[in-house]
């Protein structure tokens, strides 16, 4: 066992931390730095892509022919780390981490030459078409249909919380192209044109006032079957690909160390309740201490995944224990940024961050109130009450482990 | 010893929830919300005029109700469960309770409905300390001069007058000011919430002598905690919708060919939130009925009561929405609007942990 | 509603503290002072109770007729409240609280007249025999047999968890007298002479080493159909009308109140991690405040069950509410304990405590190193972690509040 | 970055394994924690000479194996799965690490087995801290004088030799003492985990020059840290046995006609005491592999690994006796015996409070 980074990895590092400093604008920083949830907005978020494009290093994870950087776990993890310590905005992820493994698997050489060289280009820019209002958790019970009519697939339904569709030119869906026996069967993978006649996007609203999820009508989108990747009816198989494709990779501790910086760095600089400054108070200092300690060890099981995933050996239960400890202590944070903001956390100032969408609420222009971090606070706080619900609520995550435990 | 409602107080209630299922419906009041102004003249006319309950604490002789603090209580109770986003704490509650003799006028106002009030007592350098450190009170000839900035003042853009905590010398005290006064500016925004606060300058702001409202830090102290003990009975409200709706969506809800309501997880989450629930409403009887008892009682039993509304706010909230799943995360149901109260309502008056070090120190010196 | 105790209330409990300061011996406050779990040793038990049985004060709860005290609900919790501030040992619950309400509610006039007295009196001493190896939560699955032969019936068995079965004379029962539909019905209800022949009691030693809990053997042990409380095989009705007997007189607050205090008092006289006393310590400080806090609204959820009682309503989910925080603060204020007490809290050293049965793991005699505080801390910490198990785990309880919310 | 095990390693965990089963039994454990002197003499032969691991980190050259840190993380968490009783860590890891040049001779006698040791660090008044305050060592013209009282000393009952820290003029040093040396008194008593430990007075004890192990606060913080860190390891078998015996109950466990496995609340749980387990893990990975890191590297991570631990040993023991329900409340099952070691476990070399406290001053520094 060893805990240190090799030389070479070290090197690796150097060339990132290089890579950065020379590549990122002020702007782009800033885009990183003041997002309101974990979504950049898509216009910087398209910036910064083809930046990386011009690079090579769009899509870490793929396999060099399809453009990957050929890179080891670990320094897929370093890039990660740096990445979001220099403040860069992540690239979106529905195309190159969702939907390109799914066509990397089971697309065909068509689709692969057609869209691959697209999702790094930033040229197209997807979202994902899985959630319906009767399918969250339960998404093999999703009814949206596609009829076969000759060569088109003819599809009708509802999708719910889609990211970004308002800015997407590309969706790929879940479909409904036969009921049997188990809901799992007769779901087809789809690539939509965002384009296409019959489609619909209609903006969801968050908590925090902002649009960035998306609800999108179908209405007899007439779409090619060419765009079905691997065979009608056989989705699931597609979809479940695509969530096995990034083992290993798991990485929140990256950002949840910079979040943490971030707050402590603002705790020196305002008032605590007992007259000091807040990084002193007893209290304030202990909940922060506390959750750095439980950073570091979600990093070193992170660490650990990577490494067994090196070695060939990869428990199932890890990327279910990731999700919901990463998400747990992400939303914690949250609450230390709300409770480091102060009364100025009561304050709804959108305008002070960088939203990854429109925002519906009423609010100010330009101008804000106290400090920048404090107004961006309760929009992380409110965001984050999402990430113990996407992707598989944290009670399926437990149901899914007890599973695996033989339970 | 007692713990039941009068007949009264039922009926004050039911006649409240009434008027304000038919007049402050959750698509109207986030109309309201959403307003140029942030809330409804229509409504306030209507809490004066039709219900009365604007000069609840306002003594009959001054055109008041002359009710008492359980009285209070219910009706908070109910404004929490109808997420009302005008500022009756601010007058009906704190002002109420802030004017005493010679104040007889200002009193007649709040009952007929015709003063708007808010509450100005945060600073910038004061994070949740009760008492003003940078607002400054200067002896004038003529009665007083005001310097200094507020904070966060809440249903400041939509009041008449402040009323603004300030220091002469070292004795803190309490100020009217008319809204409009010349040197009272203010920068306006909407919370979290979907209320409006403001933050409030006052330069040189020239104000008669009758226009110290109370003096010394008790009188202060007193009325932080006569809000945070009715913001608490806002907080059972909102809990208790909060509840409802969740017991009702997961009940329908259905995933895995079932109601959600029937996984023994979702449910014995949901009795941990009947649990937090109940004991918030103890907490908050507790410091209701204490606000008449000495300032240390008082003030420990508000403290008590403050953490223990946060963290029933927190906790309830938060597994509100995660128990609505997606739906939880969309502006379009009523709970993530009831969610944001609640967050609000945690650190408004003091965070838990700034409440829980008053009462260890309270506990100590007694 | 009105928080204040009335004029007629506070004369009650200055009367009871009254009756406390003149009748407590130092030996039974210390018996009470420094017990080892939350029971007391029988021997004082017994003669608290003789002294209490002098004054009429055995069972408040009990009617009048039957040797009560005739008090309101809120002279029994005052009672309560006064008793454990100053330090008296509980009377043995098996017979007054348990047994005696079932012979109350269900018993013949026969039974009332011989046993009721004997039990106020303590010449009965008397343990419960519910709980079998397979049925715990599911106390319904019972399996321990009682054939009917004569006027009498012979039980063959075995029960666990009998609390101080050792030193009882006298069981209360639920045998199986038929099987039927359902595991409710053809339970009985049976008071048996713990020194039949064939009743053997076998000692079950508790993680903490002592000898409170018990296992009965009853192998062939006649007992005479006299001692059927209820009808044969009616024993289910009989044990739920026990369960429901003391309705709004649930009292956790008021012996953690004095726990805390005692707590309080260690500590302002031990140090604390930064050099100072503990108490100032500000970590160890905000723990005890929350605890307070938390009692504080456990104290007036009380008051208003009793309060809502007394105006004849109580919400059926009240006692399991109750039962669930009050165990969940009492082994949580036995974490603060063991904390309080520092690395003393590692010694096992029961010989400081008072303990309610023979001690069976090796330890000294008489001297014991550091606080006697310290010493008695571990033994509780242990000892507490019963409470969230017996009477229907914390689990069953929220199972039956769900069920009573209408999940 | 490389966290796998390598052959060998994975080859002392086996024979380690095996050996305890035939030789370190449940019952044959507990009858040796019973017995008088609280432990077995041929048990601790057994790991000299038939496995060798008392000398796991002792140098070659003075007739150990000279492994490294990861090595001794295997054996630990070993040792902790079955629940040894004997002075192991005080003797192979803390004494082994404790001895430097000079002291090949104890070296020696440790990898023999014919050295026990006990580390005599805690005093009544410093509560976690690791310095010595009241003992206190003085020069004499043939060595030194050692005065003081030593709280807790765990297997001191059992120990040839003590380690005990005491402070000469300001600087703390470690000192080798004879267990029956003149002026040392013991009172002993056994652990809640079934071990022995003492109340240890030094009455003017006559030390030889040599008898001064080590010297400077750093010096003992790092032995501190090592032991800390091998704790850990232990631990990591002690709740992994919990978990595995909580699953395995609760599956065979019937109640209202299914076995208490199925209930999703219970399932939640164990998944829960799983996740701990992999939290704990992975933060005592990280100690143990920064033990030869700079000081306060080194520091950072065993306090951070020791809050982590104290946690899952909390979360794991309390649920395991929960749900192994009245069972878990006798002495007879295995896993009360185990929750009694966590509990000792979370707060043997300082509390998580305690170590919270020094990682935020560690990490302020930093």
């Amino acid at each position: 066992m060893d805990i240190a980074w090799s030389a070479d990895e070290i090197a690796f590092r150097d060339e990132v931390r290089a890579f950065l400093a020379n590549e990122l604008t002020d702007e782009l920083r800033a885009s990183g730095a003041h997002m309101t949830s974990v979504y950049a907005d898509p216009r910087h978020a398209r910036a910064w892509q083809a930046i990386l494009h011009e690079k090579g290093w769009v899509a870490p994870s793929w396999p060099v022919e399809h453009g990957g950087t050929g890179w080891s776990l670990a320094q897929r993890y370093i890039w990660q780390r740096e990445r979001i310590a220099a403040g860069a905005p992540p690239v979106s992820p529905m195309g190159v981490q969702m939907c390109g493994p799914a066509i990397i698997g089971h697309g065909s050489a068509e689709q692969k030459a057609f869209f691959l060289p697209r999702m790094l280009s930033g040229e197209h820019f997807w979202c994902q078409g899985y959630s319906e209002t009767g399918s969250g958790s339960d998404l093999a019970s999703l009814q949206c249909r596609a009829e076969e009519d000759g060569d088109d697939l003819v599809v009708t339904g509802q999708k719910l919380w889609s990211t970004h569709a308002h800015a997407a030119n590309w969706g790929f869906f879940l479909v409904r192209t036969a009921t049997l026996d188990r809901p799992q069967k007769g779901i087809t993978f789809l690539l939509i044109d965002m384009t296409s006649p019959g489609v619909t996007v209609v903006p969801t609203v968050s908590p925090a006032g902002e649009n960035i999820q998306n609800e999108i009508f179908l209405d007899a989108v007439r779409v090619p079957k060419a765009n079905v990747v691997g065979a009608i009816g056989d989705g699931w198989t597609v979809a479940k690909y695509l969530l096995d494709f990034e083992r290993g990779g798991a990485a929140y501790a990256p950002g949840l160390q910079i979040d943490l910086d971030e707050i402590e760095q603002f705790a020196s600089e305002v008032r605590g309740d007992d007259g000091g400054r807040l990084i002193d108070d007893a209290a304030f200092a202990d909940a922060i201490a506390q959750a750095r300690i439980d950073v570091m060890a979600l990093e070193i099981f992170e660490f650990r995944a990577m490494s067994d995933a090196g070695a060939g050996r990869y428990p199932a239960a890890i990327p279910s224990l990731m999700k919901i400890r990463g998400t747990e202590l992400q939303q914690r944070i949250t609450e230390l940024r709300l409770l480091a903001a102060g009364r100025y956390g009561l304050a709804y100032q959108p305008q002070a961050g960088v939203s990854a969408g429109p925002v519906h609420f009423p609010h100010g222009e330009g101008d804000f109130v106290g400090p920048r971090e404090a107004a961006i606070a309760p929009m992380r706080y409110v965001s984050e009450r999402a990430a113990s619900i996407y992707a598989g609520t944290n009670e399926i995550q437990r149901n899914i482990i007890a599973k695996i435990m033989g339970l | 010893m007692d713990f039941t409602f009068t007949d009264d107080q039922r009926q004050l209630r039911d006649a409240l929830r009434g008027y304000l299922q038919r007049n402050n419906g959750f698509s109207v009041r986030t109309a309201n919300a959403r307003s140029a102004s942030g809330w409804s003249e229509s409504l306030w006319r209507g809490l004066a005029d039709d219900l009365g309950i604007l000069g609840l604490l306002v003594p009959e002789a001054a055109g008041g109700v002359g009710g008492n603090a359980t009285d209070m209580m219910v009706v908070m109770d109910e404004l929490g469960a109808n997420l009302l986003v005008e500022p009756y704490l601010e007058t009906a509650v704190i002002g109420a309770s802030a004017f005493g003799a010679g104040h007889e006028t200002e009193l007649a106002a709040i009952a007929r409905g015709d003063l708007r009030l808010a509450f100005a007592w945060a600073e910038a350098e004061t994070r949740f300390d009760t008492l003003p450190r940078d607002t400054i009170a200067l002896r004038t000839t003529v009665g007083w001069r005001l310097d200094g900035r507020k904070i966060v003042a809440t249903a400041a853009p939509m009041a008449t007058h402040l009323l603004v905590t300030a220091r002469i010398g070292e004795e803190p005290a309490l100020f009217l000011v008319e809204a409009g006064a010349v040197g009272v500016s203010q920068q306006a925004y909407p919370t979290i919430d979907g209320r409006r606060a403001a933050d409030v300058t006052l330069d040189a702001v020239a104000l008669p002598d009758h226009a110290r409202v109370a003096r010394g830090a008790e009188a202060i102290e007193r009325l932080c905690d006569i809000g945070a003990a009715m913001l608490g009975a806002e907080a059972l409200g909102v809990m208790r919708v909060m509840l409802d709706d969740t017991i009702a969506f997961t009940k329908e809800r259905r995933q895995f060919g079932q109601a959600i309501a029937s996984f023994q997880v979702i449910q014995h989450r949901m009795v941990d939130m009947y649990m937090q629930l109940e004991l918030a409403t103890s907490a908050v009887y507790r410091a209701v009925l204490s606000l008449g008892a000495s300032p240390a009682e008082r003030a420990r039993a508000v403290s008590a009561m403050k953490v223990t509304v946060a963290s029933a706010c927190r906790f309830i909230g938060q597994n509100a929405i995660q128990l609505h799943g997606g739906m939880g995360m969309t502006d379009e149901v009523a709970v993530t609007h009831y969610f944001r109260r609640a967050t609000v309502i945690e650190t408004e008056f003091g965070s838990a942990d700034w409440h829980r070090r008053r009462f260890a120190a309270l506990s100590r010196a007694a």
